[in-house]
């Protein structure tokens, strides 16, 4: 489905022509317009990053839970680096564990991955085929079911409906 | 204010300097060098010259320390 | 009452770029020097971000925009040179 | 030890010859002749809120051209320096292959900086940007393909085709100005629009268009040159 | 006076944004290695401009589509940036801290070195095509 992943490159680039300009001007909409219907044409011709996506009224629901899941743990993860980093025993407990996921379009993948390099306590530090390996900064099991029903579902159960 | 930042950064440049000359790793000096260019830029902004802060933070800071880097690879890949 | 508190910012941002310079000098690795270079320019984009506000000139915020993008890329192209991938 | 300490003594002494000059200095209270034309008359004759811009396009356009000029140069010197035979050229060099993830995030990124290098030299003439930043800017978005793919081709020709043309057309539109107006790079060509406008300050935007793109592609060329150099058996 | 509330507001936001900035330097200098060192540098860099950018966006509602712009470029570059990071320190060995519990990927790589050292030439010739 190429026709998809040029449609929402468009509106991403004419939606990111607007925030930067910062106006409705008509001749500002019609360069951007003209603008953001060439340049996908001219950066992709192979790539498919957004064509898994899909447009249902509610994977666009599940799209915005899984934002302000999203920020809730950032600011929980923030909050979590605060306390280690603040109290004089440094109470860190580090290793890397491995942990599976279900997902397969590759900007579930990366969406997946940033979420999780942002969320407390862990990062990721690579992807490979269907197992991620996760750097810990507080492991609580090694074991690979457990540690991917910790780190990984909350995002995962979001992300599944979003991109298949 | 504008002064406080100024003298900061200039100090905190000039440590990058002294960096810069003195490592004996030299990905390490690069990148020193490149923190100078990415100071220089915030100071030429306080000085009321967006030009020339845009100018030193894409091609100062930016393009040259990365062709600084292949060139360095290309060197490395000789030597081993 | 905003001018004070955007000071007050500039000085925390300051003194936050000034503590990862002491990373920068100490690091024993290149990795250790690359994260401290990675925090100095996002605290940077925030740093004349403030000073824009402070002079009330949207215009400084472009070059907050093209250094946001440098950065990003100066760290990318040292992680592949380190890790031989250039 | 004493080499050390003359290197203190003189860089001190430097720095005193300095002080001294800089203690003594007054700035110009006002603007000489030249300055003051530019800020009295730069807005209206030009019509670009951005003054810079007004004297670097217009009122010092041959520089501009010059100053393309001479990165062209380097780029084409660059391309002769790292010319290679074919048969010491490695096709898939083995290099580590990059993460998946800078692989598809990459995808989504590069257009992000695209837009921001376009927006950059279309707006030329209203922000501190111009011709010079976008092209780095856009050359950086190419450099990061290059990233996500060590292995990947940008054809020299299209990189080439851009070049010359927003070269070409540079100097047209001055000789146009030659023909149409009063001299060359004259920006009058086209209506000056109101101060601060997108469409304003007459051609200089659409200069600062080819400018951007030309500067674009010249560093790009030296970008995939030298990564297309890595590629060298030595 | 709303006015005046809502710049106050936005100050105290910016405030906590840069003092997130300075918590991430503290924890770049405590941390002993460099994986918790980026786990702190990352989040809070992150979450600290982010923070700021909205701060100012109280003080200055017309601002906006430019804060917006860098707000979206952080959220998505930083996450990568530190992952290339690690992943290259990783690779070329740089310790981990001696507390470290598990290491997984190291196992990983152990059990399967020569079928993984096949797949990475399949890849490369892939993409060399």
């Amino acid at each position: 489905m190429k026709w998809k992943n040029y449609l929402i490159m468009f509106i991403m680039l004419f939606v990111i022509w607007l925030l930067l300009n910062n106006s409705l001007k008509i001749e500002i909409m019609l360069l951007g317009l003209g603008i953001s219907l060439i340049l996908p044409l001219l950066l992709c011709g192979k790539c498919e990053v957004f064509s898994n996506l899909s447009l249902s009224p509610k994977a666009i629901l599940y799209s915005f839970m899984f934002l302000f899941t999203f920020l809730w743990e950032l600011i929980k993860a923030n909050f979590d680096v605060a306390r280690r980093v603040l109290s004089p025993s440094l109470p860190i407990n580090p290793g890397i564990v491995e942990v599976k996921t279900k997902l397969k379009s590759k900007i579930g993948r990366v969406i997946l991955a940033n979420s999780i390099t942002l969320t407390p306590g862990t990062f990721t530090l690579e992807l490979e085929d269907d197992s991620l390996f996760i750097h810990w900064i507080d492991v609580q099991s090694d074991d690979v079911e457990e540690s991917t029903r910790l780190i990984v579902e909350k995002f995962e159960k979001y992300l599944e409906v979003m991109y298949g | 204010m504008f002064i406080a930042i100024a003298i900061v950064l200039g100090v905190a440049s000039l440590i990058g300097g002294y960096i810069a000359i003195h490592h004996e790793k030299l990905p390490v000096a690069i990148i020193a060098s490149g923190l100078v260019s990415l100071f220089a830029s915030v100071i030429f902004l306080l000085l009321a010259a967006p030009d020339v802060a845009m100018t030193e933070a894409a091609i100062g800071s930016g393009l040259t320390t990365l062709i600084f880097f292949y060139v360095l690879n290309k060197i490395r890949q000789r030597n081993d | 009452m905003v001018n004070i508190m955007l000071t007050i910012a500039v000085s925390i941002t300051l003194l936050s770029i000034v503590v990862s310079m002491v990373r920068f000098i100490k690091g024993p690795s290149s990795a250790d020097r690359i994260v401290a270079f990675d925090v100095i320019s996002v605290s940077s984009v925030a740093l004349i971000a403030f000073i824009a506000a402070l002079t009330n000139r949207i215009i400084y915020m472009d070059v907050a925009l093209v250094y946001g993008i440098l950065g990003f890329l100066g760290v990318i192209v040292v992680a592949r040179y380190l890790e031989r991938g250039l | 030890m004493i080499k050390k300490i003359l290197i203190i003594a003189l860089l001190a002494g430097v720095g005193l010859i300095f002080f001294d000059l800089f203690n003594a200095y007054q700035g110009n209270e006002t603007l000489s002749k030249t300055a003051n034309y530019y800020a009295e008359n730069g807005a209206k004759d030009v019509g670009a809120a951005n003054l810079v811009t007004a004297i670097v396009v217009t009122y010092r356009g041959l520089d501009t051209l010059g100053e393309v000029t001479i990165l062209f140069l380097a780029a084409a010197i660059i391309s002769f320096a790292l010319k290679f035979r074919k048969e010491d050229f490695i096709p898939n060099r083995p290099v580590r292959i990059t993460s998946e993830l800078l692989d598809s995030a990459s995808q989504v990124i590069v257009p992000i900086i695209f837009m921001v290098g376009i927006y950059i030299f279309i707006n030329g003439h209203l922000t501190p940007g111009g011709g010079f930043q976008g092209g780095a800017v856009i050359a950086s978005g190419v450099l990061l393909m290059i990233m996500a793919n060590p292995n990947f081709g940008i054809s020299h020709k299209v990189i080439a085709t851009v070049e010359s043309i927003s070269g070409i057309a540079f100097v047209l539109i001055g000789v146009l100005g030659i023909v149409l107006a009063g001299g060359f790079l004259d920006n009058t060509i086209l209506p000056l629009g109101k101060l601060g406008d997108l469409f304003s300050a007459g051609v200089i935007p659409v200069i600062y268009t080819f400018v951007g793109l030309k500067v674009g592609a010249e560093l790009s060329n030296i970008l995939v040159t030298i990564s297309h150099a890595q590629n060298e058996k030595n | 006076m709303d006015n005046n509330l809502m710049e106050i507001i936005g100050g105290a936001i910016a405030i906590g944004g840069s003092i997130f900035l300075l918590l991430g330097s503290i924890g770049l200098i405590r941390m002993p290695d460099v994986y918790n060192r980026i786990q702190a540098g990352t989040k809070a860099s992150t979450l600290g401009t982010m923070l700021s950018l909205l701060g100012l966006f109280f003080i200055f509602p017309g601002w906006f589509g430019k804060f917006m712009v860098l707000i979206i470029f952080v959220l998505i570059t930083n996450p990568v940036s530190s992952h290339i990071l690690a992943r290259a320190a990783y690779f070329i060995k740089v310790p981990l801290t001696k507390i470290t519990k598990v290491d997984k990927w190291k196992e990983h790589q152990e059990i399967d070195e020569s079928r993984r050292a096949h797949l990475r030439k399949v890849k490369i010739n892939k993409e060399g095509e």
